[in-house]
C-alpha cells in the first residue's frame, strides 16, 4: 500500500497527565486514521522540551515531504521561526492550543485559551465567595501555559476583594502539591478555596485537606477536566462542584480537521477558538471519557 | 649489594664542609602524640649523611620537616645561618631541598615525562615542549639506569620503576639538599647500584644528601656521618667509619642484637603443600611449575620485571591465567581466587602494600581483620571484642610501634605498615604464605624477628615462598631457590648452589643449574651459629 | 612506650571524630530553630509530623543510597524505579483484588520487594559485570524504567482499585501511639541499615570496596558480589518506600519520583557519606533527608521570598550549612 | 634481559591505548551505519547537517564540561546556566536595541561570555574555597540559576526584541562555504579546548590535579587555581552555547536547558573522559555528544517504538554501546 500524503504530529513528551492524555488521543487518532485512509501517514513525534520539538521539526521537514504538520507548540516565540521554515517547503499547518507569535504562518489554529480556564474559574469562584475570602494557589511547571491561567485567573481576583494568601509551583506533580497544601494547611488558620491551575495537581490537594480534616475549605478547584476530577463533580462534591476542561482531545480533532484537507472533504481553515466552559454536575456527562488515561 | 664492596674503598674521609642546613631543637606532634622531640642536626655541603633508626623511630617525619611537607611544633630550621621557615614543599624545593619520598607519590594516569616535569614543565611558546621533555627525561632515567619510557603511563609501571621516576623527579634541577628516604625498598640489586653512583655523583658536586635506609651495608659504604634516631629522639651523629654495621644496629635498637638468619632447616621429602603445573599467565609467565613441601622455605628470585609478582598473582586468581592443575593440601583448586585460596590454606602477601595491602584511610582494626573476617566473626555480627583482642595481640606479636589503636593504618610508619599487613595475613592461619618483598622498609631489628617468625611457621610444618629482590635475604632464608627470568622459571638452586653469584648468573643469562662467577658470598656472615 | 602513651591518645581522636559526625545534626538543629524563629506554626505537632512523614521516601531510598555511595557507586535511577515499581505494584494489586480482597494489598507489597530488588540487581550487574560508570547505566536505567511507567499509565495516571483504598490508607495516614506508620516503616529500615552497615561482616566488606576496590580484591573480599549487593540493597529500599508512598495519593504517574534521585543523593551527601566511597554514614543520611524537607517547609511557611526564588534560596542554603559546617569544624 | 623485554611491551602498550581511545568513533560510526539501514533519508546531507549543527550545543559545553571532570570536578549546574546566561544576554540584546541597532547583537554576545566566565568562577570559588562536594556545590546553583532565569522571564517566556532577529537567525541558520556557523564556532571551540588540554601547562597540571590532587600540589600545582580555571571555563563554554542557541530559538524560558547537564556529562564519559578525573578526551567529548544526537535523530526517523518508549530505547542503546565498547576492547 502506497501511502502519498504524509501529516507529522509534534507534540510534548509525556510527562504529566495532561500532556500524557495528548499523546493518548494523537496515538488514537493516528491508528483510526491509517486505518480508514490508507494513503494518508501520520507520522507522531514527541518532544521534551521547545529545543528537542524545534530538532524533531527539523528531522521530520529534512528526511520526508510532509504535506502537512499538525503541532503543539511548547511555547510560542522559540516555536514560530522553525514552524515559519517548515510551511516554506509548502507544508499545511496546523497549530493547536497555543498560537505562533506570526499568525499568518498558520493555516489550521485549534486554539484552547488557557487565560480563560484561569479566568472563568475565577469568576466561579468569586461569586461563589461573595467576593471576598482568602484564597491561595498552587501553580504548575513555569511555562507559558501556566503563565497564562495564572494571569487569567489573577486578573480576575483582583477586581474583588479576595485576597490571594499565597502562590507558589508545584510542578503540575500531584506529590508537590500534596507537599504544598499540607504546609499551606500549617501556615493558614483559615482558607476559603484552594485553586489549583491543574486536575493532577487537585488530586493532591483533596488528599492534604482530607487528611487535615479542615471544614473551612469550602472550594477545592481545578482545571483541564481530568477524568477523576469529572467524576468528582458528577458526584456532586460539595467541596469540587466544578472544573474547567481543557481538553487533551483537541490534539485529535485537530488531527482531522487536517486529514480533511486531503481527503477530499471541504476543506477548513482559520481559527477554532476551544471554549472553557465550566463542567458541571448537569453538563459533566459530556466531558467524562472512561477509557482515556486522562 | 654486591657491587658496593668494592666501591667503599674510593670513598675516603674528607675535610668538613660548609654547613648548608641546619635543626635546632626540632620537635613534632600529632595532637597528643609527639613523634619527634627535640632533634638538632646540621647538614652539610658535599657530605653524605645516613639517618638510621627503628620503624617508626621518627625518620620520615624528620625529612618532611626539613622538606617543609610538615610544619615543626617546635624549634628552628637554619639554612646557611639564616632562619627560615617553610610554608609549604614546594618554597622548600625553591630553596633547594627536596625530598624523594618513601611511599611513591605520582600521578598515576600521567606519563613518566609528564610527572618528571610537573609543575615545572618546559616550554615553548605557549605550548608545552613534549618533545624537549621526552628527551631530557630519557637522559635523566638512563643516568640513574631506568628502563622506564618517558612516554609510559606510570600507573602501569612496576613499583621499582615508579620508584626511580620518582627520584629522576628530584634530580631534575640543581639543588642544595637532596633526601632520600628509603629510596633502595623497592630497587634490586643492580639499580641499587645505579643509585648509589648518583648519590656519590651529588656529593661529588657539593650537594648534601640526607639517605635514610634500613640495608645498614649500603649505610657503611656510603655514608660521611650516621645520626641514629630512637623513639623519636636523637641519640647521636657519629662519622660512618666509626661504626660497623652491628654497631649502628645496636645503636637503633638500643640493645644487643641476635645474628640475622635462622639456620637453614634439613631437606623434607613429604607431599608438597602446594604444586602448581603449567601455570600460564597472560602478559606474565609461561608454563611455571614448581611445588612447595611442608618445611620448606622457597626464594623466587630474579630481576626486576622477571614476572614473579605476575605468577603469583596469576595463580592467586587475581590475573586471568590458566593452569593444568593446582593443588594445595592435598586439594585440586578448580577455580582460583584469593578467597578459595585461602579456604585452602594458602595466602599472598602484596609487594604493593600502599595500593593493594592496606586500607590507608580506614583505622587498624579494620585492616587486620580484613581478610579473616570468618575466623574472628564467626557469625554474621561483627564482634568488635574479639578484633580489639587480636589488635592487640597483633600489636605485640608483631611489635608495631604505634602510639594509639584508633590511628588510620596511613599514618603508621612504612615499616609499621608493613608489619600491620603480615600480621592481617597471618590471621588467616594458613599453611603456605607466598611473602612478595617479606622485609621491605623493615629494620634490622625486626627483620631478624620475621625471619624467625617465618623460620617457626616452616619448621611447624607449613611451607613459605618467599619473594625477594634482596639477594643476600634469599640466600639467607631459602633451602630452594626458583630463579625466573622474562616469565619463565630458568633455574632451581638448591643446597650449596644457592649463592649470589649463581642466582643472578641464572636471572640474567644462566642456564639451569649452572654455576656462575662466585661473587660475594655472605651468606654465612651474618648466620646463627647454635 | 606504646602501652604508656596509647590511652590519652585514644580518648583524644574520639572527641575530634565525633564532632564531625555531629554536623549533620547541628545544621538540622539549626534550620529547626530558625524555622521556630520564623513562623510560629512551624513547631505545631501537626506541622513536625507532617514533614516527618513525608520525609519517609526520601529517607528509605537515602539508606540504601548509603550503601550504595560507600560501595565507591552511585544510583541516579532510584525516583523512576520508584515511579516503575509503584506502577507494577498498582497493577498487580488491581488484579488481585477481585479475588483476594485486603490480601492483594500484602501481596502486591510482596511483590514491590521482588521487583524493587531485581531492578537493583539489573543495575548492579551491569555494573559490575559489564564494568561500566555506575553514573552511565543509571542515566541509562533511569529513562527506562521512567519510560516503563509511562508506558503502564499510558502518560496518565494509574490509580489503584477503589476496593483497596480505604485498607491500604492507613499505611500511610495511620499511627501507632501516635507515631505515623511511615515513621516506624523508616525506623525500621533505617535500624536494619545500620546494623548492616556497621555490624555486620558484609557493612565491613562494603565499606573496604568503597575504600579501595584493588585492596579488598587482595583480601579476597568479592567485590562485584558486595558491589552489586549493595544495588540489589537500594533497590529493596526503592520497594519499601513504594509500598509507604502508594496509600497517600493512590496512583502512580509518570512524574512519579521525578528528580527524587538528586535529593536522595544530596541528602546521602550532607550526611557525611562520601560521595567517592569508604565511608557511610546512615544516621547522617537521615539528618540530611529531614533537612531538605524542613526547609522546604520553612520556604513554604515563610513570606519571605518570591515563588519564583524559592529553589534559589533552597540551594543556597544548602551551600550556605555546608559552607559554614567546613568552617567550623576546620577550627 | 629487562631492556630486552621493555620495546615490546611499549608497542604492545601503545596500540592498546590507540584502540580504546578509539571506542567512541567507533560506537558513532556503528550508530550511523544503524541509522542508514533503518532510514534512508538519515544519510541526506539535509538531515546530517541538522543533526550536526545542533549537536553545537551539548559539544560546545561537553568541552568545558572535559576539563572539569578531568580535574576531578563535576558541574550539574550547565543546564540551568545556560538558561540564565541566555536570559541575561537577551535581556542586555533588548536594552540596547533601541540606541546600538544590530550593535547589540556583539554587546550582547560578549555580556553573555562574561557572565558565563562569573558564573564558572562563583561555581569554582565555592569548591575549591569553602572545600564543598562539587556534586552538592552545583546541585545549588543549578536551582539558584534555575530560580533567576525563572524570576527574569516571571515564570513565562523572555523573547528576543523582533528588530534584532533578523541580524542575529544567520549565526545559528547561515553558513560559510556550505558549513553553517555554529559548526564552525563548535569546531573553533573545540580546536581551542584540544590546545587548551594537550598543549599547554595548564592542561598538564588540570590533568594531575584530577589525577592525584596531592602530587599536584607537592609539585608546586596551584591546585585550587587550576580547579577553579576549569569551572571559568566551562562557564565561557556555556556562554558560547548561549550565543549560538539564541538565535535558534529566539527566546529563553524556566525551562531552557533543562537536563543538559546529564546529557553533556553522559557525552563526557561516553567520550572516555574518567569520571574520577585524570583523563580528558576533548574529541571523544565531541564524539559522545554526536552520538547522543544521532540516536535522537534515528528515533524520530523511524517510526517502530511507542511514544511512551522512547526513552527506554535510547537508555538502552547507551547501556549497549558502553557493553559492546567494553566486551570488544577487552579482547
Ligand atoms: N599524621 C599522623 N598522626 C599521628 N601519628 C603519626 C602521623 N604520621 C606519623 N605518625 C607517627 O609518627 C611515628 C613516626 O613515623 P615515621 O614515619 O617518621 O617513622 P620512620 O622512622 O620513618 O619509620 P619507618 O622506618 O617504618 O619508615 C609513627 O609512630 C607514626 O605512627
Ligand atoms: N622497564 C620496564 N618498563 C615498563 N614496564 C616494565 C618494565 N620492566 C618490566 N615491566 C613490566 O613489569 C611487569 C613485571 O614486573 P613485576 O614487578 O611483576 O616483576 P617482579 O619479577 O615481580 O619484580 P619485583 O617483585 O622484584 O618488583 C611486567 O608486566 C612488565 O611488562
Ligand atoms: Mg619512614
Ligand atoms: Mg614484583
Amino acid at each position: 500500500q502506497e501511502s502519498d500524503i504524509t501529516i507529522a504530529v509534534s507534540i510534548p513528551a509525556a510527562t504529566h497527565g495532561w500532556t500524557g492524555g495528548v499523546v493518548y488521543h494523537a496515538e488514537q487518532a493516528e491508528k483510526e486514521i491509517e486505518a480508514a485512509f490508507p494513503n494518508i501517514d501520520i507520522v507522531l513525534s514527541t518532544a521534551s522540551s521547545a529545543t528537542a520539538q524545534v530538532s524533531s521539526l527539523e528531522d521530520l521537514s529534512a528526511t520526508r515531504d510532509l504535506d502537512a504538520l499538525v503541532i503543539l507548540p511548547f511555547t510560542s516565540e522559540e516555536l514560530t521561526g522553525p514552524v515559519e521554515q517548515v510551511k516554506s517547503n509548502g507544508t499545511f499547518i496546523t497549530v493547536v492550543d497555543r498560537g505562533l507569535s506570526d499568525t499568518s504562518v498558520q493555516d489550521l489554529y485549534v486554539a484552547g485559551d488557557n487565560i480563560a480556564v484561569g479566568a472563568n474559574t475565577a469568576h466561579w469562584l468569586a461569586d461563589q465567595l461573595g467576593g471576598e475570602g482568602e484564597i491561595v494557589v498552587l501553580r504548575g511547571i513555569p511555562t507559558v501555559i501556566d503563565d497564562e491561567r495564572i494571569q487569567g485567573f489573577s486578573e480576575v481576583i483582583a477586581e474583588t476583594d479576595i485576597e490571594i494568601l499565597d502562590i507558589q509551583y508545584a510542578n503540575w506533580n500531584q506529590d508537590e502539591a500534596f507537599t504544598l497544601m499540607q504546609d499551606y494547611l500549617a501556615k493558614y488558620p483559615n482558607i476559603d478555596a484552594v485553586w489549583a491551575n491543574d486536575d493532577d495537581m487537585l488530586l493532591g490537594v483533596i488528599e492534604a485537606v482530607d487528611q487535615a480534616e479542615r471544614d473551612d475549605i469550602k472550594f477545592a478547584l481545578g482545571g483541564n477536566g481530568m477524568k477523576e476530577v469529572i467524576e468528582l463533580v458528577m458526584a456532586e462534591d460539595e467541596r469540587t462542584p466544578i472544573s474547567t476542561p481543557y481538553p487533551p482531545s483537541m490534539i485529535k480533532s485537530a488531527i482531522y480537521m487536517t486529514v480533511g484537507q486531503f481527503n477530499g472533504q471541504a476543506p477548513m481553515r482559520g481559527s477554532f477558538l476551544l471554549d472553557a466552559p465550566l463542567i458541571t454536575p448537569e453538563n459533566a456527562e459530556q466531558f467524562y471519557f472512561p477509557d482515556s488515561p486522562f | 649489594m654486591n657491587s658496593l664492596a668494592h666501591r667503599a674503598a674510593t670513598k675516603n674521609a674528607r675535610a668538613p664542609a660548609a654547613e648548608v642546613l641546619r635543626a635546632e631543637g626540632l620537635s613534632k606532634a600529632y595532637g597528643a602524640i609527639t613523634v619527634l622531640s627535640d632533634v638538632t642536626l646540621d647538614i652539610r655541603a658535599g657530605e653524605i649523611h645516613a639517618i638510621i633508626g627503628e620503624n617508626g623511630a621518627g625518620k620520615s617525619t624528620l625529612m618532611k620537616l626539613l622538606s617543609g611537607h610538615v610544619t615543626p611544633t617546635a624549634g628552628d630550621l637554619l639554612m646557611e645561618g639564616q632562619p627560615l621557615a617553610f610554608a609549604d614543599s614546594v618554597e622548600a624545593e625553591n630553596a633547594g631541598i627536596v625530598l624523594v619520598h618513601q611511599e611513591i607519590l605520582l600521578a598515576d594516569d600521567l606519563t613518566v615525562a609528564e610527572n618528571i616535569f610537573l609543575g615545572r614543565e618546559l616550554r615553548r611558546g605557549f605550548m608545552v615542549d613534549d618533545r624537549a621533555m621526552n628527551r631530557r627525561a630519557a637522559e635523566l632515567l638512563a643516568r640513574i639506569g631506568s628502563v622506564a619510557r618517558p612516554r609510559h603511563r606510570v600507573g602501569d609501571l612496576p613499583l621499582a620503576q615508579r620508584q626511580l621516576v620518582q627520584i629522576a623527579r628530584a634530580l631534575l634541577d640543581e639543588r642544595k639538599v637532596v633526601i632520600f628516604d628509603e629510596p633502595t625498598a623497592v630497587l634490586a640489586n643492580d639499580e641499587v647500584a645505579a643509585l648509589l653512583d648518583i648519590i656519590r655523583g651529588l656529593r661529588e658536586h657539593g650537594v648534601a644528601v640526607l639517605y635514610i635506609s634500613h640495608r645498614l651495608d649500603e649505610i657503611q659504604t656510603l655514608a660521611d656521618r650516621v645520626t641514629v634516631l630512637r623513639d623519636g629522639r636523637m641519640i647521636g651523629t657519629w662519622p660512618a667509619a666509626e661504626l660497623n654495621q652491628r654497631q649502628m644496629a645496636e645503636l637503633m635498637v638500643g640493645r644487643e642484637l641476635d645474628m640475622l638468619y635462622p639456620n637453614k632447616r634439613a631437606a623434607t621429602s613429604e607431599e608438597p603443600l602446594l604444586s602448581v603445573t603449567d601455570l600460564e599467565v597472560d602478559q606474565g609467565a609461561q608454563k611455571a611449575s614448581f611445588a612447595v613441601r611442608p618445611g620448606e622455605v622457597l626464594g623466587l628470585g630474579g630481576m626486576i620485571g622477571s614476572g614473579r609478582t605476575e605468577l603469583i598473582e596469576g595463580l592467586m586468581g587475581l590475573r586471568s591465567s590458566q593452569a593444568a592443575s593446582v593443588v594445595v593440601n592435598g586439594r585440586e583448586i578448580s577455580h582460583r581466587s584469593v578467597a578459595s585460596m585461602m579456604e585452602a590454606g594458602l595466602v599472598y602477601l602484596t609487594e604493593d602494600r600502599k595500593g593493594k595491602g592496606l586500607l590507608l584511610d580506614e583505622k587498624l582494626a579494620p585492616n587486620l581483620t580484613l581478610q579473616a573476617l570468618e575466623a574472628v566473626n564467626p557469625a554474621t555480627i561483627l564482634d568488635r571484642r574479639a578484633e580489639l583482642a587480636a589488635l592487640r595481640k597483633a600489636v605485640a606479636d608483631y611489635d608495631i610501634r604505634v602510639r594509639s589503636l584508633t590511628l588510620e593504618a596511613g599514618k603508621l610508619s612504612g615499616g609499621n605498615q608493613q608489619k600491620l599487613l603480615l600480621a592481617k595475613l597471618m590471621m588467616t592461619d594458613p599453611s603456605v604464605v607466598i611473602i612478595d618483598e617479606p622485609t621491605r622498609g623493615i629494620d634490622i631489628g625486626n627483620k631478624s624477628q620475621i625471619y624467625d617468625f617465618i623460620d617457626a611457621m616452616v619448621r611447624a610444618g607449613k611451607a613459605c615462598i618467599v619473594i625477594s629482590s634482596e639477594m643476600q635475604e634469599l640466600v639467607g632464608l631459602a633451602d630452594r631457590v626458583l630463579v625466573m627470568r622474562a616469565g619463565r622459571i630458568v633455574a632451581e638452586l638448591s643446597g650449596g648452589e644457592i649463592n649470589e653469584g649463581n642466582v643472578v648468573y641464572a636471572a640474567t643469562s644462566g642456564a639451569h643449574g649452572s654455576t656462575g662467577e662466585d661473587l660475594h658470598d655472605h651468606s654465612g656472615r651474618t648466620r646463627r651459629d647454635s | 612506650m606504646t602501652t604508656a602513651a596509647a590511652p590519652v591518645a585514644t580518648a583524644e581522636e574520639k572527641r575530634r571524630i565525633r564532632w564531625a559526625d555531629l554536623a549533620p545534626f547541628i545544621a538540622l538543629g539549626v534550620i529547626v530553630f530558625i524555622g521556630i524563629l520564623i513562623n510560629s506554626n512551624f513547631a505545631s505537632s501537626a506541622n513536625l509530623i507532617n514533614v516527618i512523614t513525608r520525609s519517609a521516601f526520601i529517607t528509605i531510598i537515602a539508606v540504601g543510597a548509603t550503601f550504595v555511595i560507600s560501595s565507591g557507586g552511585l544510583d541516579l535511577s532510584v525516583g523512576s524505579m520508584m515511579a516503575f515499581v509503584t506502577g507494577i505494584m498498582i497493577m498487580t494489586m488491581n488484579g488481585l483484588a477481585p479475588s483476594y480482597g485486603s490480601w492483594a494489598i500484602v501481596m502486591g507489597a510482596g511483590v514491590a520487594l521482588v521487583v524493587g530488588g531485581l531492578c537493583g540487581l539489573f543495575n548492579g550487574l551491569i555494573i559490575t559485570v559489564g564494568r561500566i560508570e555506575p553514573f552511565i547505566v543509571t542515566l541509562g536505567t533511569m529513562g527506562i524504567f521512567r519510560a516503563f511507567i509511562t508506558f503502564m499509565s499510558d502518560g496518565g495516571s494509574l490509580p489503584i482499585d477503589r476496593s483497596l483504598r480505604e485498607a491500604y490508607r492507613p499505611v500511610y495516614f495511620g499511627d501507632f501511639l501516635g507515631i505515623p506508620y511511615p515513621v516506624l516503616i523508616t525506623l525500621a529500615v533505617v535500624l536494619l541499615g545500620a546494623f548492616l552497615l556497621y555490624r555486620t561482616k558484609y557493612g565491613r566488606r562494603l565499606t573496604s570496596v568503597g575504600s579501595n576496590a584493588e585492596v579488598a580484591r587482595f583480601s579476597g573480599v568479592n567485590v562485584s558480589r558486595v558491589r552489586t549487593l549493595a544495588y540489589v540493597i537500594q533497590g529493596l529500599c526503592v520497594g519499601v518506600a513504594a509500598i509507604c508512598y502508594v496509600p497517600r495519593l493512590g496512583a502512580a504517574t509518570p512524574t512519579t519520583g521525578q528528580l527524587w534521585e538528586l535529593q536522595v543523593i544530596t541528602a546521602v551527601v550532607i550526611g557525611g557519606t562520601l560521595l567517592r566511597g569508604g565511608r557511610g554514614r546512615i544516621w547522617g543520611s537521615v539528618a540530611g533527608a529531614l533537612i531538605l524537607e524542613v526547609i522546604a517547609n520553612v520556604m513554604v511557611l515563610s513570606d519571605m521570598v518570591s515563588e519564583y526564588l524559592v529553589a534559589a534560596v533552597q540551594g543556597a542554603i544548602i551551600i550556605i550549612a555546608m559552607l559554614a559546617h567546613r568552617f567550623t569544624s576546620s577550627r
